[in-house]
């Protein structure tokens, strides 16, 4: 079985949830919900066992599909997101159902598992089109799901803003891959970097067109200033809705981005070094721009949306930094792996808003006072996720700023460094301000938060994968620099 | 598996086994006193040795090389016994506490352990790190001020340390970029330090590492003009918390210049401007933190500022870089940490008790608490820098290998800031004589009643009492224990 | 041997009593008086020691050429100051057992003995000069200690810190100095190495690197040691007030021992002075002006301590000119002659410890009897209720007046005066004699408003004989008063005494009629008088050195301190903490007003980022040729 | 194409867009904006594609501006002519738009690419025809051979040779958009 | 004579007309007629550019496909956009940006 039918599967799984439901309506979203994370979990572990070589693949699908690490880390990234956010949308649903108009969830089950797909063949695309309708697949699916509890003001608020700023991001994507395509002549990633390693390619049209492609990629990614919608569409999206974002949309962003910094950047390439210093410059502006106002949050969501941009930045600082000479992991791998541990951070911070939300309280920082007695476990928890978020050592979040830090520094790029480390420095403020909500004991006479075993169960495993991969990063290092030199490793 | 892994874990498991359910105080005290006699056992076994002993190392990261490894010298083994000592007494002294003091107490302690006994740059940076936290948090929660007050302080506190951290991390990073060597980036700091002395980088170049470096320690260890944190954090700070970051964990700037910075760039405090800068800063600390300690009026921004003050001392071994000065300063951050955590564990205490600590207030409290005054005795005439008390021989150490290298008639920068230093033992002498007049001198104070603590309360202060006047009387046992360290 | 016995017995006596105190009770009186016992006894021993300079214990052993371990120098000096300080202590003890037999802090007390023991047997015995620190921060610790004993009264709690204080400005300097010959001598303070190295090593003029500054420099920094310790001017203030401190132990520390150290410490370094003619000139001139300042002040105070007090002031400042005087002749090629010449400095140090602690002694006989009223004018014809305190006190006075031929005083005065009169300056002579002058005056005076004439108030009116345990160590101390400067009178301690010379004429005319102005003078005006017949507000106030000392230190320490703490907060804390804060603050509240949550705005943004991205991209970044 | 039928309907394409940016009424807006895809349509027929300019027709022009006037329609907007305009939205959004132009102006004449003209690229079909050869199916082949551009033919073999698979995600694409209409419109239900 | 730069040109204008009115105007279904404006620009330079890049003589197809998948995605777009602007003005009663500005800071 190819890695490609295992995507289609998944796809298929969708559509036949979304007809189930139709037929058959008394069918229990727990079924429906552990059914797709079922099918997930099924994908996953094929995903593990199929063969993973781009020469498995069906041969007419090979021009446009790849199969190298990258391709198939994000395909297991997208995968686990995915489950995490069916999980998730499970475990929030009771309240969730309060605003959708019928009482039910059912695209809420589906729709990930398509959104999912897509974002499998994102992580395979070898070429613009590809990414573009794989992209739009994703995209249109995020309208649904942003708007889905409309009931909520907030919730329909978010969909309209990132409906506009979608298909704004969308003509600008387009506009940026024609002039990209007029400059090059070619639609693949392999051609455009050999057009633009190539002296006689026009540089001006060349670089108009992969400024324009970027500006519609780093609105996908939230980098500034194409980041305004990232707080308000994060914070009135069901809170599943937020965790796929920030990390499943976000993370296949990214791999679009790398694949096409790839071809831009490439050795030789006309545009190369106007490209780094754009990734330089918007990379510090992004860092700097999440982390400055998100000191002034009082939602925790909207405090979570900031440090979202803010390590954007980050990322964008990472893939800036091409050869790390010294470095097993390349530009990408880095992204990888930063992405990787951003991950379990994330989701376990919106997880325990998630189930703050169910236990009938708001998404403030004042909500969060007294945590630690109402809910010792969760305290826990949540401070190991803030504080992975704010890059403290011993947790996963330290390690892939260190990395984007040393790659920084190894390139003598001090300016981005020095905004890089002002973003991370005011990045410990705002976590640690949440964190220190949560263990006040000043007025919290409110009744104790419970929750489930399961939850108790994934968001303790999640913890666990921070700190685990805080202190022993040895194995993702592996998986992302394994039997794959040419695209990860250097 | 080390036995410095053991010393390392042991607060960290007792702190999970509190929060697990495990009766607090038992558990924190067992897994001290054990660290303490596993300390002690490690200083036994060193005895007569010289270089890195103990070593074990478990690899985490291929490349960049990143590897969980320990190991420790005499100065390890030395800020090792302090950190345990402190810690039992600190976490002894805890009295009807929630068990949130005895973990933030282990927690910190087992951090500064971790970040002393290991030997990869990575891990020593990171263990501090953990430590700090706790810090932050129990100064924010359970501070000894209004809640706006005490968050504001923990507020302030963790910036300037968080800052400091993030340049510390810019210039830990250059190091390692830069003596990383051949083409793999290693963290681990035996492998940078042969390197270093490989291939040492041009003078100017380690001027500029060694001075962000400095700053970044530095602003950890309340170096001038980046101490303002510090006076009110500790002044505000819960007694143990107050005992272990001013005792043990503030050594960490302090240690990592002497582990990191000055072997690796040997000669970057020796260039002219970075010499001048650090001068300048510590002459900061003692003159003007010893004029705004004698400005105070109450004992424990006496205590805070004091301890600020004394960074100055240190720095100024730092400054000098001789052998004879390194170990000085060594025995100093032993020394001070010591004392420090003895006089914040007494304070604490008098508050306890007093609810106030204005001098104009109290008086004569002698009278009633002998072996209290005793004991406070001990930590203020050890901070002022009496012989026969450890402070005096680290003191003296310092100001000696300033001026192993001298040219009749000329004194240099370094000597001329000896002597400006010489007058803070004076001041240092005036404040501490004052507040132990105010306080304990005179006839008692109306209304503030206090007594001798019983015997078994007594114990941690009497321990810490009894290392210092140990060490003051026997420093050679210190300094045999860094036969070849420097 | 002996020498560690010397030095550590005191030394556990002191931690014993000091720690365990509670539970020793009694028991840590006994303790402590048997081992002064016992190091007096070794100290006889001791005596016969022969010429030494061992290491003891490696203290600071930082491996290399340099450690400053516990070295023990036995000298001839060290042997004769070790008799002084063990038997002048030993009697101290004995006398306490007697005058603090009512104070509920006794053990406190003598475990403090103990410890100024200990501390004044090292700075005797080191042998070189970080040991010699180590040991003279610990006198002033014992110091501290037994002035503030009963600090319940402000009085003791306030002068027992200014002693402190004041003896840490002279460590300051000391310890400057220690350094200095520390870095020229190449990490040896060794005494032995260091009158080597001014002799032929790296510090003798001529050698390499050589500077008469720096030499200047060095002693005058190490005298500040000695300034301090020996409460010359203008670091003075702290002795009279010491006198807060029970009388024994003013005896003992304030008078006798302690305040000797300064001195004894100057003719141990005094290769280094002699080395330097403008540090001996300083020292001589700094000795002169306190010995007769002192005796100035020392003319109008009625506490019977505080006219001790300040006459031990000016015999300190006689002795520290005399350093100053004999380095000074020494530089004129006044070579001392004989085989093993004592110190005129050292021989007025020793002579001068058995009658000041003497009369120190019996004023806290008097004291004691009259239930410790201090004030001599509520005193008079205590010579019929006292005999035995009368007539010691007064065999006291008249060796401090230097009564001709007999008493120890007048040879030891004799030399000094003869040690200024070579010196080559006239003005050290006069004022030398002018001192002795009033040294007769005041001490007459106070004899004889004391015991003389009639009780003026109840106290003296019933005061009785002291208990014969107090009187014991008054008759030993006024045997040698007179009898110390005999020659054949314990030989081992004519190490001390200068070589015998015969006097010069003028030396001898000075120092009788001296005696003889000075005693005539204080009988006319004060004999028979109830009230003092003569006031000036000046002298009685001490010059006013404590007013001004403490406007200097309001304005140096407490105003400066103000100044300091107020700049911190606005520069270090301001520019350091706060301002940038305020800054971050501001940035984040203005990149929040992006966000107004406005669609219109969220587009403009977008749009105007793609323009300024397409602008820096395509026009900005390939001219820079990024 | 005659240099005066592309200025005819550029200026139809922009005439009409800048109507719908004007306009205050939103019918005529989506008049206009069908108006403005008439002329984009026949400057995609100008350009030889042929069938791009169809779909154009059939898809914006038709299907969609009918969604949008359906919209208009159904929720019965007003004009804005009651509301204040946000003046510096105007003045902002037409300062943008001049930049815009100005540098996608300086970036097309800096270009070589930018001078090629229908006269020095000739449309050589019969050669083509023999280039394409066998990768192509025999009726294109046979179209180019008679001289005639098998425009429909000719995008359709390569939207299913080469993006079949695409054609199907696009297909599922408007399927999640079917979804998606129906969650987001479904009434809700009277008694919940 | 009409070369490239032509089209390309009165693309650009397009597009920038596209962005004008979607800043400038108020109601956001003309603000999306907009955003359709936009993406037809694109088309055409997509379009232009395939015409000018001769493959085998022939325009490159490739690039008309992406064209012809734009026009499919932006017609999902419009319908999935209209719904949510229809659900808005439910709740709402309006269709003016004004109108939704509760997330903001």
């Amino acid at each position: 079985m190819s890695v490609f039918t295992i995507e289609a599967g998944l796809a298929i799984l969708g559509l036949v949830l979304l007809l189930l439901e139709a037929f058959k309506p008394d069918i229990s979203r727990r079924t429906l919900g552990l059914t797709a994370i079922a099918g997930a979990t099924l994908a996953l572990v094929l995903l593990t066992i199929a063969p993973h070589d781009s020469a498995s693949l069906p041969g007419f699908i090979q021009p446009w599909h790849q199969l190298d690490s990258l391709a198939l880390f994000y395909k297991g990234f997208a995968l686990v997101i995915t489950i995490l956010v069916l999980w998730l949308t499970l475990e929030c649903a009771p309240y969730l159902t309060r605003f959708t108009v019928d009482g039910k969830l059912a695209e809420m089950f589906s729709l990930p598992l398509i959104v999912c797909a897509g974002m499998m063949w994102m992580a395979s695309a070898r070429d613009l089109v590809t990414v573009f309708v794989a992209l739009e697949l994703v995209t249109v699916s995020f309208y649904v799901l942003v708007a889905f509890a409309r009931k909520s003001a907030f919730s329909l608020e978010a969909g309209v803003k990132y409906l506009i700023l979608g298909a704004l991001s969308t003509g600008v994507l387009v506009y940026g891959i024609a002039w990209i395509y007029g400059a090059t002549g070619t639609m693949s990633f392999d051609g455009i970097a050999k057009a633009l390693a190539n002296p006689a390619t026009s540089k001006t049209t060349a670089l108009f067109g992969a400024a324009v492609l970027l500006c519609g990629l780093g609105f996908k990614v939230a980098a500034a200033p194409f980041h305004m919608w990232v707080p308000d569409v994060y914070q009135g999206a069901p809170t599943p809705v937020t965790a796929f974002l920030s990390v499943g949309s976000k993370a296949a962003g990214f791999v679009v981005l790398t694949r096409a910094l790839d071809a831009f950047m490439a050795e030789g390439s006309i545009i190369g070094s106007e490209i780094q210093g754009f990734l330089l410059v918007i990379g510090s502006l992004t860092a700097l721009l999440g982390s400055l106002p998100a000191m002034f949050q009082t939602s925790v969501k909207r405090l979570l949306a900031y440090s979202s941009i803010s390590h954007a930045g980050y990322l964008l600082l990472a893939l800036a930094c091409r050869e790390s000479a010294r470095f097993d992991l390349s530009s990408g791998g880095v992204v990888a792996f930063y992405l990787a541990t951003y991950l379990p951070m994330t989701v376990l911070g919106f997880l325990g808003l998630g189930l703050m939300r169910a236990n009938g309280l708001g998404e403030d920082i004042k909500d969060f006072a007294g945590l630690a007695k109402r809910n010792p476990l969760l305290a826990l928890l949540m401070t190991i996720s803030f504080a992975s978020l704010a890059g403290l050592p011993l947790t996963a979040g330290f390690l892939g700023k260190l990395f984007v830090f040393l790659g920084l520094a190894d390139h003598g790029y001090w300016g981005a460094m020095s905004c890089a480390v002002i973003a991370a420095a005011a990045g410990f403020y705002y976590y640690f301000k949440t964190i220190l909500a949560m263990y006040t004991t000043e007025g919290t006479d409110v009744p104790a938060l419970t929750f489930s075993g399961p939850a108790k169960a994934v968001a303790g495993a999640l913890a666990l994968v921070i700190l685990i991969l805080g202190v022993y990063p040895k194995p993702l290092q592996s998986v992302l620099t394994s039997d794959r030199p040419a695209v990860l490793a250097k | 598996m080390s036995v410095l892994e053991l010393i390392i874990a042991l607060p960290l498991l007792a702190a999970l086994a509190i929060w697990l359910g495990a009766p607090a105080r038992a558990a924190s005290l067992g897994a001290t006193f054990i660290n303490l006699i596993l300390v002690l056992y490690t200083a036994v076994q060193y005895w007569g040795k010289t270089g890195l002993a103990f070593t074990h190392s478990r690899p985490i990261l291929e490349n960049p090389s990143l590897s969980f490894a320990v190991g420790a010298d005499g100065i390890s083994i030395i800020l090792a016994l302090l950190t345990a000592l402190v810690m039992l007494a600190a976490i002894w002294q805890i009295e009807d506490r929630p068990p949130i003091f005895y973990v933030s107490s282990l927690l910190i302690g087992g951090g500064a352990l971790g970040a002393f006994l290991t030997t990869d740059v990575f891990f020593i940076y990171a263990f501090h790190e953990l430590a700090l936290i706790p810090t932050f948090l129990m100064i924010a929660l359970h501070g000894r001020a209004e809640p706006a007050q005490r968050k504001a302080v923990a507020w302030k506190a963790t910036i300037y340390l968080g800052v400091g951290s993030l340049v510390l991390l810019a210039g830990l990073v250059w190091l390692v970029l830069e003596f990383s060597g051949g083409s793999k980036l290693t963290f681990d700091l035996e492998a940078l330090r042969s390197q270093a002395k490989l291939n040492p980088l041009p003078d100017a170049k380690q001027a500029q590492i060694f001075f962000v470096l400095l700053l970044g320690f530095g602003s950890l260890v309340s170096l001038f003009p980046f101490h303002s944190w510090a006076a009110p954090a500790y002044a505000t700070a819960p007694t143990p918390v107050a005992m272990l970051h001013s005792g043990v964990l503030k050594k960490f700037g302090l240690y990592g210049l002497i582990r990191i910075a000055l072997p690796l760039l040997p000669q970057g405090a020796h260039v002219e401007w970075v010499q001048n800068a650090l001068l300048l800063m510590l002459l900061g600390n003692i003159l003007v933190m010893g004029l705004v300690t004698i400005h105070a009026s109450r004992l424990d921004n006496t205590l805070a500022n004091s301890s600020v003050m004394h960074m100055g001392y240190i720095f100024l071994g730092i400054a000098a870089g001789t052998e004879i000065a390194l170990k000085g300063a060594v025995i100093l951050m032993f020394a001070h940490g010591i004392s420090i955590a003895l006089l914040f564990g007494l304070c604490g205490r008098m508050r306890n008790q007093l609810g106030t600590l204005e001098y104009n207030k109290l008086g004569g409290l002698a009278t009633h608490a002998p072996a209290f005054t005793v004991l406070f005795a001990f930590g203020s005439f050890a901070s002022i820098g009496l012989p026969g008390l450890t402070n005096f021989a680290g003191e003296v150490l310092i100001f000696l290998g300033n001026f192993t290298e001298f040219k009749a008639g000329v004194l240099t920068n370094l000597q001329w800031t000896v002597i400006l230093a010489l007058w803070g033992v004076v001041m240092s002498a005036v404040y501490m004589l004052r507040a132990y007049r105010s306080i304990f001198h005179g006839s008692p104070a109306t209304g503030l009643f206090m007594i001798d603590p019983v015997f078994s309360q007594r114990v941690p202060f009497i321990m810490l009492a009894t290392t210092l006047l140990v060490t003051g009387c026997c420093p050679w046992l210190l300094l045999n224990l860094m036969k070849s360290a420097l | 041997m002996h020498a560690s016995i010397i030095l550590l017995l005191p030394f556990f006596s002191a931690l014993v009593i000091l720690l365990g105190h509670r539970q020793l009770k009694g028991a840590s009186v006994l303790i402590s008086v048997g081992s002064s016992i016992i190091s007096f006894i070794a100290c006889l021993f001791f005596l016969a020691a022969e010429d030494d300079n061992k290491l003891l214990l490696p203290f600071l052993d930082v491996g290399g050429h340099f450690h400053a371990g516990i070295e023990v120098l036995i000298d001839k000096q060290s042997r004769g100051m070790m008799f002084i300080v063990s038997f002048i202590g030993m009697l101290v003890h004995i006398f306490s057992l007697g005058y603090m037999k009512d104070d509920d802090a006794k053990p406190r007390f003598f475990g403090s003995l103990s410890l100024f023991m200990f501390s004044m047997t090292g700075i005797v015995l080191a042998g070189n000069l970080i040991m010699m620190f180590i040991f003279w921060e610990l006198v002033g610790l014992s110091s501290y200690l037994l002035i503030g004993h009963w600090y319940q009264k402000a009085s003791a709690a306030e002068a027992c810190k200014k002693a402190f204080l004041t003896n840490r400005i002279g460590d300051f300097g000391f310890m400057i100095g220690i350094l200095l010959l520390f870095g020229a001598n190449h990490g040896s303070v060794n005494l032995d190495d260091l009158a080597t190295a001014f002799k032929s090593g790296p510090l003798a003029p001529g050698a390499p690197g050589y500077s008469a500054g720096f030499t200047t420099a060095a002693a005058l920094c190490i005298f500040l040691g000695a300034v301090g310790k020996s409460a010359q001017f203008p670091l003075h203030v702290w002795l009279p007030d010491a006198m807060e401190g029970p009388t024994p132990v003013s005896a003992l520390i304030h008078a006798a021992t302690m305040v000797a150290a300064g001195v004894y410490m100057l003719v141990r370094v005094s290769f280094l002075i002699e080395a330097s003619p403008l540090a001996a000139e300083i020292i001589a001139g700094i000795g002169c002006f306190t010995a007769l300042l002192a005796a100035l002040m020392a003319t109008q105070q009625n506490d019977i301590k505080r006219v001790l007090a300040y006459s031990t002031l000016s015999q300190l400042g006689y002795m520290v000119m005399a350093v100053g005087a004999v380095a000074m002749a020494a530089q004129h090629g006044h070579e001392a002659h004989g085989p093993n010449p004592g110190h005129p400095a050292m021989f007025h140090l020793y002579t001068h410890a058995f009658f000041k602690a003497m009369l120190f002694l019996g004023s806290g006989a008097v004291i004691y009897a009259c239930h410790h009223e201090q004030d001599i004018w509520k005193m008079g014809g205590l010579r019929k209720h006292m005999p035995v305190t009368f007539w010691t006190f007064l065999i006291g006075t008249l060796a401090l007046m230097g009564l001709p031929w007999i008493t120890s005083g007048f040879y030891s005065k004799e030399a000094i005066l003869g040690a200024a009169y070579d010196s080559g300056c006239s003005i050290l002579f006069h004022s030398a004699a002018l001192t002795a002058l009033l040294t007769s005056f005041y001490m007459m005076r106070l004899v004889i408003i004391a015991f003389f004439g009639k009780p003026r108030t109840e106290s003296a009116h019933h005061a009785t004989e002291v208990p014969v345990i107090m009187c014991l160590p008054l008759i030993a101390l006024a045997v040698f008063s007179v009898l110390s400067a005999w020659d054949g009178f314990a030989t081992p301690l004519q190490a001390l005494k200068p070589a015998h010379e015969p006097p010069h004429a003028t030396v001898l005319f000075a120092s009788i009629a001296a005696f003889i102005i000075g005693t005539g003078g204080a009988i006319y005006l004060y004999r028979g008088k109830d009230k003092d017949p003569i006031s000036i507000k000046l002298f009685a106030n001490k010059f006013y050195f404590d007013e001004i000392y403490a406007v200097i230190v309001r304005i140096c320490q407490d105003r400066l301190a103000w100044i300091v703490t107020a700049l911190e907060r606005v520069f270090v804390d301001g520019l350091i903490a706060r301002l940038p804060t305020a800054i971050v603050a501001r940035l984040g509240a203005a990149t929040r007003l992006l966000q107004g949550g406005h669609l219109q705005g969220y587009t403009f943004l977008l749009g105007g980022g793609v323009i300024a991205v397409i602008y820096l991209v395509v026009f900005v970044l390939p001219r820079m040729g990024h | 194409m005659p240099p005066l039928l592309f200025y005819l309907f550029a200026l139809i394409t922009l005439g009409f867009g800048f109507l719908v940016v004007t306009g205050r009424n939103p019918v005529t807006c989506a008049l206009a904006l069908a108006a403005s895809f008439v002329g984009l349509a026949a400057l995609f027929l100008s350009l030889d594609a042929y069938f791009i300019g169809v779909i154009q027709i059939l898809v914006y022009a038709g299907a969609v501006m009918v969604l949008f006037l359906f919209i208009i329609m159904l929720l019965d907007i007003k004009t804005e002519e009651g509301k204040k305009l946000n003046v510096p939205a105007i003045v902002s959004g037409v300062l943008l738009a001049v930049l815009l132009t100005l540098q996608i102006i300086a970036v097309v004449g800096s270009t070589e690419l930018a001078n090629k003209t229908s006269q020095n690229t000739p449309l050589a079909l019969a050669e083509a025809a023999g280039k394409i050869g066998k990768a192509a199916l025999p009726t294109i082949t046979n179209d180019l051979k008679a001289g005639t551009l098998p425009d429909a033919k000719l995008i359709g073999f390569t939207l299913f040779d080469q993006y079949g698979f695409h054609l199907q995600v696009i297909g599922l694409l408007l399927l999640v958009g079917t979804i998606g209409v129906v969650v987001l419109s479904k009434r809700e239900r009277s008694a919940p | 004579m009409i070369t490239l730069g032509h089209y390309l040109v009165v693309s650009g204008m397009l597009f920038s007309l596209g962005l004008a009115g979607v800043i400038a105007r108020r109601n956001i279904i003309i603000v999306y007629m907009c955003l359709e404006m936009m993406l037809s620009a694109a088309n055409l330079a997509l379009v232009g550019f395939s015409r000018f890049h001769l493959v085998n003589g022939l325009p490159d197809y490739t690039a008309q496909s992406l064209v012809f998948f734009t026009i499919t995605v932006a017609a999902a777009e419009v319908a999935v956009g209209l719904a949510i602007i229809v659900a808005l003005f439910r709740s709402k009663q309006s269709v003016d940006v004004e109108s939704v500005t509760k997330l903001q800071g």
